[in-house]
């Protein structure tokens, strides 16, 4: 049975996306197919995730091949819930992406594009092989090039130039740091590498450098300080929905990814590597969150603090404690939820609106109210007030870095959270409590006309953001489940040796 | 040969990140074609090497025997190129279109996605 | 570009290219090849030919299947006159051709559909495996041999989809890029 | 041309047969090449019995190939002689040969030939495909000695072979 | 190393010195043609090499690269002047 | 009690919906639910009285030791019942003053979610609990300052106090950890006990100063105080219960809750005195130098704040049991002062007090509560404010240190109070002026009844303390100290000291009242300081934040690709020499020179064949020379696959660099002539830079080359190629078998590429161009 | 056994004799691409010899391995090159003229006077109706 749940969060959607392909055309059909196909995963991704939950790590070998000399997959509770967690932001998404998108875009494979994101997503969640998982982010990375670029408008490819350039960059090094791997220790399986670096003797070293490549080819992707000038640059570009699928999924899987190698495999030399992450990821979060502040729209606010927000996750990873690595997975799944709620929302605005401006803006506090509460729970979310998600993941990284002594760390955290506050405020002050700046236009008017326009389609829209919105609630409100899922998914980050018999011993 | 070939890629990804670094778009897919190159380069030399022993079975043996290339960093090479391909065949068309568009060809133009303030007109999106 | 000689010339050679590309994939398991490099030999042809007429010219030729339609009668299944459409197309075709109550039509292969089954042909060889709960992508050989391919089995057609999926995926590009 | 594609898969067939039955590596390829111009040889003759054309054309068909490859030759080691020459000495000219082929075949073939030859070069064929130009490195100031020669040589034997 | 393959391996190098003129003769140019025919001619020698060096390692296996560069160099000539003819239009 | 909780929670967001149904009468359900919070939590009186604490717990996080427990003592219910009650006097109060605006049901819900979290901090158990509720009223306090929406100071105010208070929240919530850390529990009822292992700690020093700055900036201290009065710009139902009698106070309840604790040292004392005192001063100093009504309120409360910090810095029991009656007293009648206000303000619509004069005869109701609520305030037997005036005159001169400091501290303040007592409840309604200000219109029962009855309870308890009040304070007072409290409340000492320094200071605040013009025309005097208070410096910060980011990002954000790349490679080689040098990585040389003699003739020439050909490149314009070029130099890396036996690779090398010059081909034709752009330094930049990194990856190479490599991978393919997956191409065996997955995700990446460049050239958003 | 060894000394020889000859060719074609002077000269001297070299020495390669495979490959390439070496000449050739690539002064025009005019008038008459 392992063997497809195993393989199903990747089949589903690359058949969706193939099915899609059949009717390339066909418009109806493909978002049935992929109402199917979403609905599907979401399914699948549960079980799998409950599957993990009560049987522990699950493994099936590719082609049947022994562990080291095939392709693994690998679900452990880390994996099935960023599996889960795309499956849920996936549904928000297609489900905003039905009307939310123009039909022109979607002609063109907007689709099956998204589809083999989440396969892309997918894949690199649940391989266990370490050129499998170049392969993966390959597929989700080409993926977020087209959408990215899909459409062509200026803003759109002036932003992917930069995204694929540097990306590009960024998977080369990665590559570069699997080749080392592989010319020092002979093998791609993780499960196998981890037990052949924690046997090597000679060669810590030369281990730790071909680390430097995965540090910085991943942290390219997860956007960290100094490598994320792609990210601002590009994220807000694209028509809303795309956005908020790859700036809520896209850098966490790199930060997954991080996470895992940084666990299983380059456990040596973590005098070097763990300090350097520890600045890092405070550069990182002051970084996004002054630049967050500097923005004066909507879209560019939220991009900027995805970088600050990936300074969060990756403190925990600095700081190495179970506690603290249970925080960055409870946040990086909390960031996923509520970044691609906010920019949900944030298309709402311009839909209702016209415009992502801030000084553009106005007056959505009056005729919009559930938007507006929306938005003031993801927001507030995001900046970390209890009892809103974002709080527990602060929480257990405060804790953990006081408990290691990082204090500089923490209070930096904190004071960027004030700040997260700040430009999250400047956003509601701007686009919600302020008077609409176009006088010649009452908010009734606009009400009206939005009434007459298309009403049922706003409906639509708000549909996915209340979906993401209870979905932050539950895990805010009743954390419980998630916060010890994540303390259970640390411990098995931290003890390799239940991964390494997971795949070697079957 | 052990020197011979890390030199060269050495060489081409020196040469790769300097037409990457080249403001002109046409330089800058050049660029990433040879640091591509470069990479492959180096997944190939990474792995051991081999003088002409191919990674095939050769006539009615049933198991390989030594000496053989190693067929990991070939594979593994091969699934990189493959992809590279794509990659690049897509920032090619992407530059054609971006020069199309914008009708400049230097990269220091695009500089405006980053702006605090974007120049680009609020509506070209959905 | 269209310069006599070579129109002639491609003429000849498609054939021979896509033949070669057969032979390159069928043999890729046991020599140098396989489903990649023979994909794309067999786009080649056609990129000559999408560079000496341009693409729709090539997409009309090599790319369209052209057949015979008739207006379904009262009370006739749909089944019943999609089978007599196919089996009139397949066999009678010059009756057809003269009967008046049949249209001619035509239906374009997309490359997109060519990508597309190459896909869901590499996809699906795999599949069969988990059904007898082994994990996917477990070949299941046959235990004979054929002349030139070797075994059959599973891993032989993902490489036929792979092949599919490249000429699927060059044709498209090209014909594309030429249209410009 | 359909009978001798048709011919030259059968005798492959037969010539790959023939070893898939014994064992198809440990053979030298002298008999592979044997068996594979004995089946073809045969064929050849089986044509006898209904199509004549065919018959006719094939050892004509063989003899062109090997005038091609000596002329080929023997223009190669004339340029070969001239380019380790301190100073060549050739005379370049573009030729407009007229053209007694008529179908596309056979021009192409033609300039084919032209272009496989060493020292000339098949530049373009006019609209009215009338007239192909050639050019050649050769020529002693008499450019219709030069066309008849290309006439004459290969255009001869083309024509006998496709019609 | 028998005489045989001290022919293989001059033969070998001279190719490769081929190579090296081909490359003088497409960075003197002067036209872009001129540089395609030295394309041409360096993918000759390309397969001149891959020939001859499959006789030298005995591994029959190598010349499938030829064969397929054989086509490919094809392409590659055939899309320059593609290239240039569309150039001039 | 989690019921109660929730039931609030869902009311609050009820709010809108019942608006819509009920209109105006929306404010009854509104104030029913504070009502029977009140009497709920007043049935716990018994038990509490008697001595009991009430722990309920509910799981919430366990994993994490946060929990939602409500912990039930003395002080804990004198709180909750002060919110839940004087919450019942707001709702209806609420209702009268913000009859008919649109979003009063919006008003209800941040209100009602304010109360219940204000109940949950005063109730909490658990001091994350407490901190989850703390944060709920900084919220929602921030939504009713910025309720006036429209308004950019409501706005600004409403972020000034979210900024202050948040700041201080994350502070709050770092000395909470801390505090944690110490005494190894969050259990408040634990950690009372844990006083000793607490104040010795290593982290208590930075624990105490972050927990105080967290309760200084909710409790308005200097010098986070500034955020109070701009956060008048609420409406004032929002001033009087969030700024004056309760969220305002939740800094001082975290203190005494706190005190058994953290109390008793150094440090505590002084820091609280200092804090406490300065506050005091600077609070009334400023409260006369206004001329809004609310203004003035605002900076007493601020003043009224520092006392009661001073008192709990004093810490003794007399100094604690006057902080619990001041409290009280203060909450009386400043909430019904604030309500006046608002009352004036609603039927006059103005707050300067210069406009405002005989409002008595218009709105007598509101005019006797004022009235007693002055009374109360400048400490005129028999109010309840007196006693608390007497208490705190007793404790300071009681205190072990600094006592003439701390007396003249409440002495001042209790002048001022009484000055400003006598503008609100004599000023306003009752000096004869010729023409009185005129009224707008009349008030509803809903905006007089509520002070009415707040202004009456503070005469209440001021005569009859004893039954009424001292019982819960005893009972509060010892959850502070830790043992148990007999003291007495009562309204007649006899004559004492204390009784004429009240005496004193009603006299002194008539003559500040007197003079006040005066007093306010050398004010202006100061306005000097004000420049560099801490508001200004609020301000300055966020201009500078707002000023910095903005160059900051400029300069890291600037557009420019290279620049990106630049600092990425920089980085990597960075970090690489970093690792070498840390790692003690050296290429041995020696090696390699023995190597260096293995290479084959043709290799060198391939070798020197494609340098210059990157040179080449690098220097050429045309762009299908380039591509050429880049095409000869890929058959070049092809024929290195061949010449080490990869001939698949080889073969796929060639196609694809075929593939890729029909790409350009068919694409980039008419792409112009490039032109060298950027000057010559900025190419020397780059080159080095480039040169660098290709020299870092040769010695990596190199680097990894020098050790062995065993391949189990290598020869596992090698035998079992052909006998299991039926392939004597190794290569092709992997690629189809042994690792089809990653075959799968490659041509998935073609496909996408097709379908991208697809798009990418046939779809076109932007019509402008 | 002395039959045996002789014959692969003689595959070997007439191998290596082949391959040096074409080898020979490969190399003369390469100098004559340096030294002729014009585009169409070269065009017409080199590509050829280049061809016959090539199929030299892949005629000394099937010779030498002897194997039936082996001799289909040499077959199939030697076919491939000597098809499409003079497809490829012809057409960049033809692209060279139309992209007025100019002759060496010493060619001999004459014959090609008239299309060289109608190629250009063509080009003019296309300029022409652009500009319209
Ligand atoms: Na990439
Ligand atoms: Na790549």
């Amino acid at each position: 049975m392992q063997h497809l749940i195993l393989v199903l969060p990747l089949l589903i959607p690359l058949y969706g996306a193939i099915l899609c392909l059949f009717f390339w055309r066909k418009l109806g059909v493909q978002r049935v197919i992929g109402v199917a196909t979403q609905l599907s995963l979401c399914a699948a991704s549960a079980y799998l995730l409950s599957e993990t939950d009560q049987a522990g790590i699950l493994t099936t070998h590719i082609g049947n091949w022994e562990a080291p000399f095939g392709i693994t997959l690998v679900a452990d509770l880390f994996s099935s819930l960023m599996v889960v967690a795309s499956a849920v932001v996936g549904i928000a998404v297609f489900v905003f992406s039905l009307r939310g998108l123009s039909n022109a875009r979607l002609l063109y494979g907007y689709y099956p594009l998204l589809l083999l994101l989440q396969m892309g997503v997918n894949g690199v969640c649940l391989t266990g092989d370490l050129f499998n998982l170049y392969v993966w982010f390959e597929v989700l990375l080409i993926c977020c090039f087209v959408l990215i670029a899909l459409g062509g408008s200026k803003p759109q490819l002036e932003g992917s130039i930069k995204y694929v350039t540097i990306n590009f960059l960024a998977s080369s090094f990665l590559l570069i740091g699997i080749g080392m791997v592989y010319g020092i220790l002979g093998s791609l399986n993780m499960a196998e590498l981890a037990v052949l670096i924690r046997a090597a003797e000679d060669n810590h070293g030369l281990i730790t450098l071909a680390s430097v490549f995965f540090l910085i080819g991943l942290g390219i992707k997860s956007a960290i300080f100094p490598l994320f000038f792609w990210l601002p640059a590009s994220y807000h570009t694209p028509p809303i929905a795309i956005s908020a699928f790859i700036a809520g999924l896209i850098t966490k899987v790199g930060l997954y990814t991080l996470i895992r190698l940084f666990t299983l495999l380059f456990v040596l030399n973590q005098d070097i590597v763990l300090p350097l992450l520890l600045v890092a990821s405070g550069l990182t979060m002051v970084v996004g969150v002054l630049g967050a502040a500097a923005q004066v729209d909507f879209r560019k606010i939220l991009s900027f603090h995805i970088v600050s927000q990936i300074g969060y996750m990756l403190m925990g990873l600095a700081i190495f404690t179970p506690l603290a690595i249970a925080g960055s997975i409870y946040f990086i799944i909390h960031n996923i939820l509520v970044k691609t709620c906010l920019f949900l929302i944030s298309g709402v605005v311009y839909r209702t609106n016209g415009s992502f401006t801030l000084k553009n803006l106005g007056g959505v506090y009056l005729f919009q109210p559930l938007l507006a509460a929306m938005f003031v729970i993801a927001a507030f979310s995001l900046a970390g007030i209890p009892p809103l998600s974002g709080f527990w993941g602060k929480f257990m990284l405060a804790k953990a870095g006081l408990e290691v002594g990082q204090f500089g760390l923490v209070a930096t955290s904190l004071s960027v959270s004030i700040l997260t506050i700040f430009s999250m405020t400047k956003i509601w002050n701007e686009v919600f409590w302020k008077k609409r700046p176009r006088t010649d236009v009452t908010a009734d008017a606009a009400m009206a006309e939005i009434n007459v326009a298309d009403k049922p389609v706003i409906r639509l829209l708000h549909l996915p953001v209340l979906f993401l919105v209870l979905a932050i609630l539950f895990i805010g409100l009743y954390a419980e489940p998630l916060v010890s899922l994540a303390f259970r998914a640390s411990e098995q980050l931290l003890n390799s040796e239940i991964y390494i018999n997971a795949v070697l011993l079957k | 040969m052990d020197i011979l070939l890390p030199v060269l890629v050495g060489f081409l990804f020196a040469a790769g990140l300097y037409l990457i670094l080249h403001r002109h778009f046409f330089k800058l897919i050049i660029g990433m074609m040879l640091f591509g190159l470069a990479t492959n380069m180096f997944l190939f030399v990474i792995g051991r090497l081999t003088r002409g022993n191919t990674a095939i079975i050769a006539g009615t043996d049933q198991v390989a025997s030594e000496p053989f290339a190693d067929p990991v960093p070939q594979a593994l090479l091969l699934t990189a190129i493959v992809i590279g391909f794509g990659v690049q065949a897509f920032a090619i068309v992407l530059i054609k279109r971006v020069y199309q568009v914008f009708g400049t060809n230097d990269l220091d133009d695009l500089d405006k996605t980053d702006r605090i303030h974007e120049k680009y007109p609020d509506k070209a999106s959905e | 570009m269209k310069t006599l000689i070579l129109a002639v010339a491609i003429r000849i050679f498609i054939p021979i290219f896509v033949f070669f590309s057969l032979y390159i994939l069928i043999r890729g398991h046991n020599h140098p090849g396989g489903g990649f490099i023979g994909g794309l030999i067999c786009a080649i042809g056609f990129i000559f030919h999408t560079m000496t007429h341009g693409p729709k010219e090539t997409s009309n030729t090599f790319f369209t299947v052209r057949y015979y339609r008739l207006t379904p009668e009262r009370g006739q299944g749909f089944l019943l006159h999609k089978l007599i459409i196919l089996y009139k197309n397949l066999f009678r075709k010059e009756e057809v051709r003269t009967g008046s109550e049949w249209h001619k039509r035509q239906f374009r292969i997309d490359p997109i559909f060519i990508i597309a089954s190459g896909l869901f042909l590499a996809t699906t060889s795999g599949v069969f495996s988990l059904l007898a709960n082994q994990p996917y992508m477990t070949g299941v050989w046959a235990d004979y041999y054929l002349p030139i391919i070797g075994k059959p089995g599973t891993p032989i057609l993902f490489d036929l989809g792979v092949y599919l999926l490249v000429l699927g995926v060059v044709l498209k590009i090209t014909f594309i890029m030429a249209e410009e | 041309m359909k009978t001798f594609l048709i011919h030259t898969v059968i005798s492959f067939v037969v010539a790959y047969q023939f070893f898939q039955r014994t064992d198809w590596l440990s053979y030298h390829a002298r008999s592979a090449g044997g068996i594979f111009m004995l089946a073809f040889a045969v064929l050849w003759i089986t044509t006898l019995l209904y199509n004549r054309a065919y018959f006719r054309k094939m050892p004509k068909a063989i003899f062109f190939i090997l005038y091609i490859l000596k002329e080929i030759f023997v223009a190669n080691l004339r340029i070969a002689y001239d380019i380790l020459k301190p100073r060549y000495a050739i005379n370049p000219a573009v030729l407009a040969v007229p053209l007694d082929a008529k179908d596309d075949l056979s021009i192409t073939l033609l300039a084919c030939v032209v272009a496989l030859t060493p020292g000339s070069i098949a530049l373009d064929v006019r609209q009215d495909r009338r007239v192909l130009y050639v050019h050649m490195l050769y020529i002693d100031d008499d450019l219709d000695k030069a066309k008849h020669q290309i006439k004459h040589g290969f255009e001869r034997r083309i024509l006998e072979l496709t019609t | 190393m028998n005489l045989f393959s001290v022919t293989l391996i001059i033969a070998i190098g001279t190719l490769s010195i081929c190579l090296v003129l081909t490359a003088i003769r497409f960075a003197i140019g002067p036209t872009l043609p001129d540089r395609i025919s030295a394309f041409d001619l360096f993918v000759a020698n390309v397969i001149g090499i891959i020939a001859i060096y499959t006789e030298l390692t005995g591994n029959a296996d190598f010349i499938d690269v030829a064969i397929i560069l054989s086509l490919f160099g094809f392409l590659g000539s055939i899309s320059f002047a593609y290239f240039l003819m569309k150039r001039i239009r | 009690m989690l019921i109660v909780i929730l039931a609030g929670v869902l009311l609050a967001f009820l709010a809108p919906l019942l608006y819509r149904w009920l209109g105006r009468y929306v404010s009854i359900p509104m104030a029913l639910y504070p009502l029977s919070a009140f009497v709920f939590l007043a049935s716990y009186l018994p038990q509490v009285l008697s001595g009991e604490t009430i722990n309920v717990v509910y799981r919430w996080a366990p994993a994490l030791n946060i929990n939602l427990h409500f912990y039930i003592d003395g002080l804990s219910l004198f709180f909750a019942l002060l919110v839940t009650g004087f919450g019942t006097l707001i709702m209806i109060y609420a209702g009268g003053y913000l009859k008919g605006d649109p979003l009063l049901g919006r008003f209800y819900l941040y209100l009602t979610l304010f109360m219940v979290a204000m109940a949950g901090v005063v109730l909490s158990g658990n001091i994350f609990c407490l901190f989850v509720f703390w944060e709920l009223t900084s919220l929602s306090s921030y939504l009713l300052i910025g309720y006036k929406h429209n308004k950019q100071e409501s706005r600004d105010a409403a972020l000034q106090a979210l900024m202050v208070t948040g700041a201080g929240g994350m502070a709050l919530m770092a000395g909470l950890l801390l505090l944690g850390m110490a005494g190894e529990t969050y259990t408040l009822s634990d950690l009372l006990h844990k006083r000793e292992l607490v104040t010795s700690h290593d982290l208590y020093l930075p624990l105490l100063v972050l927990i105080l700055i967290g309760a200084f900036t909710k409790s308005a201290q200097f010098p986070f105080h500034f955020w109070l009065p701009n956060a008048m710009a609420a409406p004032t139902p929002v001033s009087a219960y969030l700024h004056s009698a309760t969220m305002v106070k939740a800094g001082i309840y975290l203190l005494a809750r706190l005190t058994p604790v953290l109390g008793g040292t150094e440090v505590w004392h002084y820091s609280l005195m200092t804090a406490g005192g300065i506050t005091t001063l600077l609070g009334a100093l400023l409260a006369i130098q206004h001329t809004d009504l609310k203004a003035i309120l605002a900076y007493t409360t601020i003043s009224a704040l520092g006392i009661l910090v001073t008192m709990t810095g004093i810490g003794s029991a007399p100094a604690l049991q006057a902080m619990l009656v001041f409290l009280l007293a203060h909450a009386l009648y400043k909430g019904t002062l604030f309500l006046v206000a608002g009352n004036v303000d609603h039927a006059t619509g103005t707050r300067e007090i210069g406009q405002l004069q005989g409002l008595g005869k218009g709105m007598k109701t509101t005019a006797v509560a004022a009235m007693l609520a002055a009374m109360s305030m400048a400490g005129v037997l028999p109010f309840f404010g007196f006693i608390g005036k007497e208490l705190l005159y007793e404790a300071a001169l009681g205190a072990t240190a600094f006592k003439a400091v701390l007396f003249a501290v409440s002495f001042f303040s209790g002048m001022v109070f009484a000055a400003v007592a006598l503008v609100l409840g004599y000023q306003l309604f009752w000096r004869r002026k010729a023409r009185p200000t005129p009224l707008r219109h009349s008030l509803s029962p809903a905006l007089f009844w509520p002070p009415l009855i707040l202004a009456s309870t503070g005469l209440v308890f001021g005569l009859f303390p004893a039954p009424l009040v001292t019982p819960v304070l005893r009972r509060a007072a010892e959850a502070m100290l830790g043992v148990e409290q007999l003291f007495e409340l009562a309204l007649w000492h006899g004559f004492t000291l204390v009784l004429g320094l009240s005496l004193l200071t009603l006299l002194m605040g008539y003559v500040v009242y007197r003079y006040s013009k005066r007093l306010l025309s050398y004010s202006s005097r100061f306005n000097i300081l004000y420049k560099l208070g801490p508001d200004r410096v609020y301000g300055l910060a966020i201009k500078g934040l707002l000023l910095g980011s903005t160059s900051l990002t400029r300069i890291i954000q600037n557009g420019y690709l290279r620049v990106y790349i630049t600092v990425m490679i920089i980085t990597l080689i960075g970090l690489l020499v970093l690792v070498k040098n840390q790692s003690q990585l050296e290429l041995d040389l020696s090696q390699s020179t023995v190597t260096i003699m293995d290479v084959r003739l043709y290799e060198v020439v391939l070798f020197i064949l494609i340098l210059p050909a990157l040179l080449f490149l690098i220097r050429v314009r045309s762009r299908l020379t380039s591509i050429a070029i880049l095409g000869m130099i890929g058959y070049s890396g092809a024929l290195y696959f061949v010449l080490f036996g990869a001939p698949d690779v080889a073969a796929t090398q060639l196609l694809i660099e075929t593939m890729t010059v029909v790409v350009f081909v068919l694409v980039l034709h008419k792409l112009p002539q490039f032109r060298f752009v950027g000057s010559r330094f900025q190419r020397i930049r780059y080159m080095i830079v480039s040169v660098l990194f290709g020299a870092m990856m040769t010695y990596v190479t190199l680097l990894v080359k020098q050790y062995p490599l065993v391949s189990g991978l290598k020869t596992f393919y090698g035998e079992n190629s052909y006998l299991l997956g039926h392939g004597r191409n190794i290569v092709n065996v992997i690629l189809v078998d042994f690792r089809a997955l990653d075959t799968l995700g490659e041509t998935t990446v073609l496909g996408v590429a097709a379908i991208g460049i697809y798009a990418m050239l046939k779809l076109r958003m932007d019509k402008d161009h | 056994m002395l039959n045996n060894l002789d014959s692969f000394l003689l595959k070997e020889t007439i191998s290596s004799v082949f391959i040096l000859v074409g080898v020979a060719f490969m190399l003369i074609a390469t100098i004559g691409l340096l030294r002729f002077p014009d585009f169409y000269i070269r065009m017409s001297a080199i590509t050829k010899g280049s061809t016959l070299g090539l199929g030299l020495i892949l005629a000394g390669l099937g010779i030498y391995f002897d194997h039936p495979a082996m001799l289909l490959k040499v077959v199939a390439i030697i076919s491939f090159t000597f098809m499409t070496a003079p497809v490829a000449a012809h057409v960049l050739s033809r692209t060279a003229v139309q992209n007025k690539i100019p002759f060496w002064n010493k060619t001999n025009l004459t014959d090609f006077q008239s299309y060289l005019k109608k190629e250009h008038r063509s080009e003019k008459k296309v300029d022409e109706e652009r500009a319209k």
